[in-house]
């Protein structure tokens, strides 16, 4: 059996992330989060129902796109993914562009529904692949959705956890900041600090992410593969076999 | 109200200049032939609402000199990258931009719907785009109690409702009194609710009422909302029609590198102008092309029942 | 989710003294088997929700003494005059009345979907029941202009969302997975939307998904807010089901002028439960009942298919 | 043919008064308003789509109850009609209860959507069969929803007649009076003014109202009452055959 991509052990670590969130909903163009979802709802870690937007297949919503929204507010959804253009030590996350406003240097496409449901998904897991100074930085240009809010405001949810190509921080909502959990295979803490622009806490020791087994993998390739495959084919395509 | 059908350029005609006009997002209907019309008329001044994205409907208008305001949550071409005009014009200052957030802009046209001056939203609190966005109001929760007061305060963000001047978008079927099967695409039913007027291009047209099934009822706009509907299938191609045909990923991938110089994206809008120019001509009220349009779409509608509801229509 | 269907005892039972139940109006699918199991277990102190008015199914709880407080912009027998129980329980001050009007009980759960405080509405503003509802509040509106609010302003009314403990109805379906086909009956989407749950009766199920079919989907509640089914077919029986069965207007009737006496009602009350209980025990899980229910409607489901999902099951 | 009937006579005194309201909504307890809205459709009076609430046939709603609510908000219902237990001479509407509150010593069935449609539906016809001191009282007991407003609040709609057994009043939104137009065949203007508990205006020759002719009570006892029997049956069955 080939060894785990990249892909796999990320969706590897977002999986066990998902243990107990029992509605789980990704975005259109969350190919990893979303074949992570599914992966933790086949392997029965409390994972019971899995919407994948923009799919038909999974996605039980009658009322349209408001609906992902108001199930949100409601307490209906327990995880949700989130990524950022810029991701700052604060978890505030930028998806609008750098430098001024409206007069951005750079420009991504919008906020989409970040802020909203940033503040109202329990757990919301930011996600982004590329971790380099230019994404992990001191503070956003633009906050496009705050990481933590004053505590009279009403926030029942927030980021708990960033997951890049480099490693897996946890996020402490009360102290503001990042925490290394585990350096993914093939890296390590030192190259995180080097790469990331804001600070953050690390144990003496940082653990290596541990990478899917066999079993973890052969799911993966196999039945979660082929799942995923109606959203995101050319990520599915890009699978192991 | 069989009266409500059109030819594709008298819909583009029914779009005056400086209106405000909602569009759909990729994977609810998105009307590109309505699209082809208003660049073809050289519509200006749009105030586009995309709800709660667009895409490549949003870029063309604007690469086309459409556009001069854009209310939206994202513009983007989704996995074939970032919207090259989008981006452009706002790097020449020429697009105004009203920075939004998908369930503000539900929300925004929810209260439209019911004609509310506003509506309130959680979440929000904290973010630039309020900052951004002065119409948008922070008051205090005139429910919170008083332990909540005493603890600070219950901050809430009010929107101004939106009241789209015209909505446009693409579906699967019209039957011949104008009502659209939208089938579980609810928020284009909002749309037409929260819109003064809808203008709609279809697949194809049913024989019967969707009325007469509880089922195709519960997935319709009703008529009354309806003020325009032209016939053309394919009519949502290339960004595809969920659950009809999937997306044309050569042609937007095509789209997305040409559209990256000003040269690029006048070429390719020629090309797709003309390559469309028989089937959009083809929605034209009286004669023998309406028909055809519909039978090129592999539907059995005969000439006359295509044409009768055309006779004698202007807009 | 097989494991939502359930006897009609079990729902009953889910259903917690003192809770706030949302019902529908007769139009839309009440049910009325589950209000027989309510009566049956002898249910205290609910809190009725009538979205937006009710007839016979709140006239029954009221007089079977199971409610203490009602929210409802009427509550009337239609053309079989008015709720007998309803007017008694008020002229003996044991009803705690909570008068409304139906856009704001629409408009109410709307912002319950959201999970707003609040939502404004229009209207409203000189009507008597804004002076004997302190719980609604009338503000200026924050986005009137300042020519408007030199002339003397622009109040509106804030009603406080309504998000219902349960939310209970009667549908012509659902399916395996638990999704219930509404039709075009969308409060009751919006019911179950604003509910924390929702507990269901229907007169059958149907083989495969109703998300086999975009139409079918698109008059669905998706199981995800169904929290309880149970199946009977005439569940609406006698204030009847639209498209499926008409109102039995001579029980109807019988009820109206039994009502208007306390040993009337005990007694129609009495041979009604009577003449239903052995239906009513055919919906509970285990045993060959179910599908016997199920035979007698007029469907098809063999004894296998019914009573698989009912397997062990136990609330 | 028979002579018209009071029905029959209400059926027309309503359907001109519909004249170019191209959305009128009837309720579904309200068979005459109903009958004179499709009566003025079928009859080319510039009504264009009668819904009757409570019908299959004639409603081509798909978002619920809510949405002959959202509708008269937007102005897309141009006529629609109230009744009332007590009904005052500023067109205050009681549909609740006579006596104190919540104390009444009678009740009615409820306000229903009267206090916003009232406000918002720019046609509203009051109509009430029973004429009586009791019904046309000088000042309702509770206001379900009141005939006029300040000039500053938000009110696109409102009264503009009263239509009884005995007559038809316009109302004057301005002067908050009603005005007697004209009184049914069978009755007289003296009855009128003893059977109302308001004061209003009156021109010095009251006009008769004018009976359907044979044209209109054929179309009524044919086409309309074929249409109505789905959602009001008893009441088809008593207009003449």
């Amino acid at each position: 059996m080939k060894p785990a991509t990249t892909a796999e052990i990320l969706i590897t670590v977002i999986a066990r992330l998902l243990r107990g969130s029992r509605h789980v909903v990704a975005g259109a163009q969350s190919p990893v989060p979303g074949a992570a979802a599914l992966l933790a709802k086949s392997l029965g870690w409390g994972v019971e129902r899995v919407t994948v937007l923009g799919s038909s297949r999974y996605n039980a919503y009658t009322d349209g796109g408001v609906e992902t929204f108001d199930m949100a507010a409601q307490g209906r959804i327990d995880a949700f993914f989130l990524g950022g253009g810029q991701i700052d030590g604060e978890a505030n996350i930028n998806l609008v562009g750098v430098g001024g406003y409206p007069d951005s240097k750079v420009r991504w496409p919008g906020s989409f529904g970040s802020p909203y449901q940033y503040a109202l998904v329990p757990k919301v897991i930011l996600f982004r692949e590329e971790h380099t100074p230019r994404v992990m930085v001191p503070r956003v240009d633009f906050i496009s959705a705050p990481g933590t809010s004053p505590s009279h405001v009403h926030r029942p949810g927030g980021p708990s956890a960033l997951v890049s190509g480099l490693c897996l921080f946890s996020f402490d909502r009360q102290r503001k900041r990042f925490r290394l959990e585990s350096v993914h295979p093939g890296h390590d803490a030192e190259e995180v600090r080097q790469q990331t622009g804001f600070d953050y806490d690390a144990p003496a020791q940082v653990p290596q992410t541990e990478a899917p087994d066999a079993t973890l993998l052969a799911q993966i390739r196999g039945p979660i593969r082929e799942q995923i495959a109606e959203t995101y084919p050319r990520f599915a395509d890009s699978l192991a076999g | 109200m069989t009266n409500s059908f059109r030819s594709l350029q008298q819909l583009a005609a029914a779009i005056p200049d400086g209106a405000r006009i909602a569009v759909a997002q990729d994977s609810c209907g998105v009307s590109m032939a309505l699209t082809r019309a208003l660049i073809r008329r050289k519509a200006r001044g749009l105030h586009l609402v995309c709800v709660p994205i667009s895409g490549m409907q949003a870029d063309l208008l604007i690469g086309a000199g459409c556009v001069d305001t854009i209310e939206t949550s994202a513009v983007s071409l989704g996995e074939y990258g970032s919207a090259p005009r989008f981006l452009a014009a706002l790097r020449s200052g020429r697009l105004r931009l009203l920075e939004a957030t998908c369930p503000a802009i539900h929300a925004a046209l929810q209260a439209g719907e019911k004609d509310l001056p506003f509506i309130p939203l959680r979440g929000l609190i904290g973010s630039d785009i309020v900052r951004v966005r002065p119409d948008w109001k922070v008051i205090e929760n005139p429910f919170a109690d008083a332990a909540r007061m005493a603890q600070g305060g219950d901050p809430i963000v009010l929107l101004p409702a939106i009241r789209p001047d015209v909505a446009i978008f693409h579906a699967p079927f019209a039957d011949r009194e104008g009502n659209v099967f939208i089938g579980r695409k609810r928020e284009l039913l909002t749309m037409a609710h929260a819109a003064f007027r809808s203008l709609v291009t279809v697949e194809r047209i049913i024989e019967g009422s969707v009325f007469d099934n509880p089922a195709t009822a519960a997935g319709s706009v009703p008529a009354i909302y309806v003020d325009g509907i032209a016939v053309l299938a394919q009519g949502a191609a290339p960004v595809g029609l969920p659950e009809h045909y999937v997306p044309d990923g050569d042609q937007i991938k095509r789209y997305a590198s040409a559209a990256l110089s000003d040269e690029g994206f006048a070429g390719f809008v020629r090309d797709w102008l003309q390559v469309n120019a028989a089937a959009d001509d083809n929605t034209v009220a009286e004669g023998r092309g309406a028909s055809e349009a519909l039978t090129s779409g592999g539907h059995t509608a005969s000439a006359h029942t295509i044409a009768a509801p055309n006779k004698g229509v202007a807009t």
